[in-house]
């Protein structure tokens, strides 16, 4: 019987939610015996060191992880390498990437240039006027916050300076910068805070869907809803439905769901003939890809409507 | 028995000449030398007045440094709205603090209650009323899940809290699956949980039912503290007890009953939040517990039970909601705004203990 | 005539601390008994046990010849029994009126009071104010006072005030005058006897031979936890009495009742 | 010969309430001064007031004839004042033994209380059970017993044997006999006897007037916040000085000293 | 005059019979009528069982769900390792919940000082025991700072420290830049700051140095608490504090210092904590306060201070790790763990209680 850890960043946020649920049945059709762990909140190192140390006690011939933090596992990861165990990780390199044997992710920054090009191609001329409100995480700056913030804003043409800094940009048309804790309630917050600085505001960066929303209800109040675009970043069903129903202009879905699988089948073969999974060319990890899903397609830009999102997304 | 001579028909001899003794209430000429001594005794008398001041000067303050915008009737009255649902925990924390307790679970139940609202209004299809109904019901569940635990098992309240807190926390997750309920499914299936999200405008100010149900929570409160007896219990079993329970209270009970209220004020928050937001999310709301402890200390209400007013809550969550939105007017980073909370809590707090200091 | 407590065998322990040691205690319809004994002799734990306040750990009591088994003082009082502890039982923070009233409040008169239960604090406040004057407590500058701004003696007159406002059926006062001054002593005294006249018995433990010789009509001797032997002050000196509860001398052989 | 203490004009106020209002305070050497006053009079305030208990707002204090402001009681403690107050002071967890030494404890001799500064607990327990027999607190089981499961009688009989065990200027006694029994009291007078004839001045609060007058060698009527007089129990009765003290006489014109 | 005829010489007349009087010490024969209440009382006189008898039986509980690899050496070990970060921090909290405070911030300066271990060795190229010495000195100013508004200022300790928590949670955010110092780089520059993640093996257990450390930290403790009178005063200080004051103990000064204790042993635990997570990252132990805490009432330290052993906050730590690392392995979900913290947490403390109420 073979033993697997699926360690991700929080049970609270519906994307590992799916990531899990996926891997579960991956797990299952292929008969490997799943555990899965997770970190209490984002930024939780300790609680993922201690699964992993668990998973190496336990055994276990491959370890999936969302590393929390991408730059603090590494001495851990290299115990359970040595102990003979295939760590890939999942949505988030490591830093450097090959701490790990393999990753499967979302390029975040990729996923983020979608949805600034498209934003910028929506406005067309008006993009030069454009007035930017970034919904961002929280205060502590992650990868993912700054990948997907950068991303968007350098897709949509701005000059992002220090590309692992979030606002440090100095182009005008950035209103603010303000945090969601990725959910809706911040989101509606940090919307309202914003344009208290500018009500002129028309593009709305979001950092994952439930943020858009919040953000979308703020707009709504103050009867905004149809003149500013909202983008986000995620592809979960509720975001996909919202881009269905104009709530999001443009979302970028990943797949956590394939990285959870694709995951399981790589130790399945690691663990009956020693094979290692390669990255995608060019890159220092598997790209699991990004679409955008829209209803408003703009040219040069390939996108999916929300209702052939709905049939891809995770949940 | 000759030993008991220096006895009187009326006790001891030297008592005797008690008849002739003053019966003058005592009285003292009054005099405060400083102006600040005076400001000190005017505001020690009326301790609500100390967080009202903060606040009417953080006001001034931020109308300084951040324009005009700051002052717009849709600006103060976008704070109350920002500050509405925190104001509530920080009402049913109130209650509990002044109790000598603490409580930190209050969001914990809020979410809880809200989630399950939605889950049987939208997903369920249970009439919203009725839905909204259960929602309180389970919030008086779980407040009295707190309150039996620290009557009847005589656990401490930070403990209990902190138990019920990890325990409503994972049903939370368990009965939401980590997923919000979108907004217009909840328009669509249940438009009366967005209720409080009404609002109606006068002169450029915007209120919510949800802002004005947040001070009726509150005046309802106080009247119930000061103005009944139930409420003078609630202030004796903060302020000693054993005391409370020797001289004829019944502390269980009203322990009990206060860690209810609290409950229902909570799942009425829950209720509220559902229009405040706009959808209704599991991972909101998760440092609520804290924020609402710092408005009540901030509001001057003693950790320690028995001493405060429930306004000054309203007070302190409003002085937290005019800081955060002055900074980020203000243009502040939100590392520094954390920062400057911090120093907030301190400082007002501090200003809140020199006044109470004149009587030390 | 049935006793209004009868109390058989009590014992409680605290760890390896034995407060009360199979004890037994009588008080009488309309009757001073005081209770003398040495510090730690156990006279507040037997008082303690017969309002509920503790539970002890066996024997049995009755009130009115009915037997009870109090679970919290609150029981006890409903029944008409009021009691001043040594440790006061006042909330710091709240007036003197305040204070007075707990539990049992006086709602303003009318749809205020019925439907919305708000406090008469008038009413509340004159009452407080003239039941201090009645004991003499001068010193008191306002009624709307918190107790924790009163001195010692000024918290024991608030005590005794409200026990003596309020008791129906008999009341306990664990040494009442302890912190209080000749004067205020003088008025606890008048007051007891107030008290008893009545008809109220009255449960009196002081260390004060002087005051238990004046006022008692019983003197319940208690010594190493356990109830030594009652004397009537009229057959007994001080010195009696002292000798007793000190170990000097031999109790005199107990009669029945 | 220049006072132990002499204080002047002190005032102390809490809100709008008046403690103490303008009073004088003298101690002489080697003497037992007895302060009897009302409750509420300021007795306990003007005696904390000295021993830095609280910091008056008005008035001058001197200590052997050179001015003080203490800010903390315990400089008053390391010039050798000890105090027994009102509400004794003691720590409710800790042990009788415990509660004796806080703040000079005994340490091991030789390595182990020099440089790993280890307490010497038999020695403390020792010293502990000896001033409590001296006392006659002979309910007491357990030296190691926390204070908390002491009568209240017991716990004023530690602080006493605390105070006189380790004064050398003087000790103020707030009230040490108001909850103790007849024996007890009997030997806290005693020790003050005892502490007398070591030539340490006492200065003892009490309402009991026997005790006043067979230890007193002078007595400060304190009334409405001051010093109404001092006087000399040789020279005035018992009668006398309640009734200076209630306000029923007029007190005597007061000569300099 | 006539009137004293009642006195003697010693006294009123009363009085002099009290020769005769009885001088022995009391003594009552003990008896514990049931086995249960035995257990219960001897318990009752060694409060630290409490806590170890818990640790064993959830041992046993998980050795039996989880089967033999949970009690391998090498598991057993795994748990020690897991919990000394959470255990040392649990030993400065204990310090200040003994003296009836709280500390919300022990996390935040923990993580703080490792960060500023980390910058100044890593990135700074400042010596690495240089490094550390700074971080144990910002430890105990961060303590101090805490300590100074507690004691000066008189600010309750929980909201002092629920302002300093977000003060030096900014101050962490700030001077990392969020971002954390990767195990290479500590590695190339400054190894000795992962001096505690070595480690040597007995028979299949791997006893890292901070482990040992960690029991190092309590059995100091342990000692000046209970062998000291700096100790006796921190007990007499919990216990009541304006008592310890009036009895001679200068509290503010041992206040002070239990604070900056606290404060160095966070910042121990900071560089301990860089050689178990291998690298130093600034959003680690963010639940850390809450965690410590948690440790301490489970070991059956009383939050209101003055009474518990410090021994306790070390099998508290250990038993939520065995809850941890079992359910772990029993492959229960996150969701259901902290379900069961909050259990774990609610029983723990109420066996205490119930073991503590012999004596109420
Ligand atoms: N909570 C408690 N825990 C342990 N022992 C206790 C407790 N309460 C009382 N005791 C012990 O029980 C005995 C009797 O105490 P009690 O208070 O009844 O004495 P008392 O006669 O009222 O004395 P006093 O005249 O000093 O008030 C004492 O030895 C005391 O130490
Ligand atoms: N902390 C305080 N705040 C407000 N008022 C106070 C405070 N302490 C004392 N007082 C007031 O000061 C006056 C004097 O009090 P003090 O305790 O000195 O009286 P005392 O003479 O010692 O009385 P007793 O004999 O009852 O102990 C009282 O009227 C009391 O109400
Ligand atoms: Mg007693
Ligand atoms: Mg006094």
């Amino acid at each position: 019987e073979i033993n697997a850890c699926l360690i991700t960043k929080t049970d609270t946020n519906p994307f590992f939610v799916k990531m899990k649920e996926g891997a579960t049945a991956a797990a299952e059709a292929n008969g490997i015996n799943l555990s899965t762990y997770a970190g209490k909140i984002d930024g939780d190192v300790e609680s993922q060191v201690a699964a992993v140390e668990t998973c190496i006690a336990s055994g276990a011939k491959g370890i999936l992880i969302t590393p929390t933090d991408s730059r603090a596992l590494t001495p851990v990861i290299t115990q359970a390498r040595d102990a003979g165990a295939l760590v890939i990780a999942l949505d988030t390199p490591f830093e450097p990437a090959n701490v790990a044997d393999a990753t499967f992710a979302t390029d975040n920054f990729k996923a983020g240039v979608l949805i600034g090009q498209w934003a910028a191609a929506k406005l067309g001329d008006e993009a030069a006027n454009a007035k930017i409100a970034l919904l961002d995480l929280n205060a502590s700056e992650i990868s993912v916050d700054y990948l997907r913030d950068g991303g968007f804003l350098q897709g949509f043409g701005i000059d992002i300076k220090d590309p692992t800094d979030i606002g440090d940009e100095d182009d005008p048309r950035i209103v603010g910068h303000d945090v969601t804790n990725g959910n809706e309630e911040g989101g509606r917050t940090a919307m309202e805070n914003l344009l208290q600085i500018d009500p002129g505001i028309n593009v709305v960066y979001t950092i994952n869907e439930p943020a858009a929303a919040g953000a979308y209800e703020a707009l709504r109040s103050v009867g905004r809803e149809d003149d500013v675009l909202v983008v986000s970043v995620d592809g979960g069903c509720p975001g996909v439905q919202n881009v269905g129903e104009g709530v999001i202009g443009a979302t970028s879905m990943q797949f956590p769901l394939r990285m959870a699988s694709l995951g399981i089948d790589a130790i399945k073969a690691w663990a009956e003939n020693g094979t290692k999974p390669a990255n995608t060319e060019g890159l220092d990890f598997f790209n699991t890809g990004v679409e955008l899903i829209t209803d408003a397609p703009v040219d040069g830009i390939p996108s999916l409507s929300s209702a052939d999102g709905l049939k891809k997304c995770w949940g | 028995m000759s030993e008991t001579s220096g006895m009187g028909s009326k006790g001891q001899h030297y008592e005797q000449v008690l008849e002739g003794s003053d019966t003058r209430v005592a009285q003292f000429e009054v005099r405060n030398t400083t102006l600040l001594s005076r400001v000190q005794h005017i505001l020690h008398n009326n301790p609500t007045f100390v967080p009202v001041i903060v606040l009417v000067i953080s006001l001034l303050a931020f109308g300084l440094i951040a324009g005009g915008r700051f002052f717009s009737a849709f600006n103060l009255s976008l704070i109350l709205q920002q500050v509405s649902i925190i104001g509530m925990l920080a009402a049913a924390q109130s209650l509990i603090i002044l109790t000598a307790g603490i409580d930190l679970s209050v969001a914990a139940i809020m979410v809880l209650m809200s989630v399950i609202m939605g889950n049987l209004a939208v997903n369920l299809g249970v009439p919203s009323p009725f839905a909204i109904l259960l929602g309180f019901a389970g919030g008086m569940a779980a407040g009295a899940m707190n309150g039996l635990l620290i009557t009847k098992v005589k656990l401490p309240p930070f403990i209990t809290t902190l138990g019920t807190w990890s325990i409503f926390f994972a049903l939370n997750l368990w009965l939401s699956g980590a997923q919000s309920i979108r907004s217009q499914d909840i328009d669509d299936q249940a438009p009366f949980l967005k209720f409080f999200g009404n609002a109606f405008n006068i002169g450029g100010a915007r209120i919510t039912f949800g802002v004005i149900l947040m001070v009726v929570i509150f005046v309802a409160l106080w009247y119930m503290l000061n103005k009944t007896a139930w409420g003078r219990h609630v202030y004796a079993i903060g302020d000693d007890m054993e005391a409370a329970e020797l001289s004829g209270i019944r502390t269980e009970r009203t322990l009990v009953s206060v860690y209810m209220l609290a409950g229902l004020v909570c799942a009425i928050a829950g209720w509220a939040s559902i229009g405040r937001v706009g959808s209704i999310s599991p991972q909101s709301f998760y440092e609520g517990n804290l924020q609402s402890i710092t408005a009540v200390v901030i509001g001057g209400i003693s950790l320690f039970g028995g001493r405060g007013s429930i306004l000054g809550a309203l007070f302190g969550a409003l002085i937290v909601g005019v800081f955060q939105s002055g900074l980020r007017m203000a243009g502040v980073d939100v590392l520094w705004q954390v920062f400057a909370i911090g120093w907030l809590i301190i400082i007002a707090v501090a200003i809140d203990q020199w006044i109470r200091r004149v009587s030390a | 005539m049935t006793p209004v407590v009868q109390a058989k065998g009590i014992v409680k322990r605290y760890g390896h601390v034995t407060a009360i040691n199979h004890s037994d205690f009588e008080l009488r319809p309309g009757e001073i008994l005081a209770v003398i004994g040495d510090n730690g002799a156990g006279k507040s734990s037997i008082v303690k046990a017969i309002c509920g306040a503790t539970i002890p750990d066996e024997g049995e009591i009755l009130i009115e010849g009915k037997p009870v088994s109090f679970s919290s003082p609150i029981e006890a009082r409903d029944m008409g029994i009021e009691i001043v502890y040594q440790t006061l039982a006042l909330s710091p923070a709240l007036s003197i009126a305040d204070n007075m009233f707990t539990g049992r409040e006086i709602r303003k008169p009318g749809f205020l009071g019925k439907y919305l239960r708000m406090l008469d604090k008038p009413a509340m406040e004159k009452f407080a104010r003239e039941k201090l004057t009645e004991l003499g407590l001068m010193t008191v500058q306002s009624i709307k006072q918190p107790v924790e701004t009163l001195s010692g003696g000024q918290r024991q007159g608030v005590a005794v005030a409200r026990a003596a406002a309020f008791a129906t059926k008999f009341i306990i006062m664990d040494e009442p005058t302890a912190a209080l001054g000749v004067k205020e002593s003088r008025k606890v005294l008048e007051l007891i006897q107030d008290v008893k006249a009545r008809g109220i018995p009255i449960i009196l433990i002081s260390h004060n031979m002087p005051h238990v010789f004046e006022v008692a009509d019983r003197i319940h001797i208690h010594r190493l936890g356990k109830r030594l032997c009652t004397i009537d002050p009229k057959d007994y000196t001080m010195s009696d009495a002292v000798a007793f509860m000190t170990g000097a001398k031999e109790p005199p052989a107990q009669d029945a009742a």
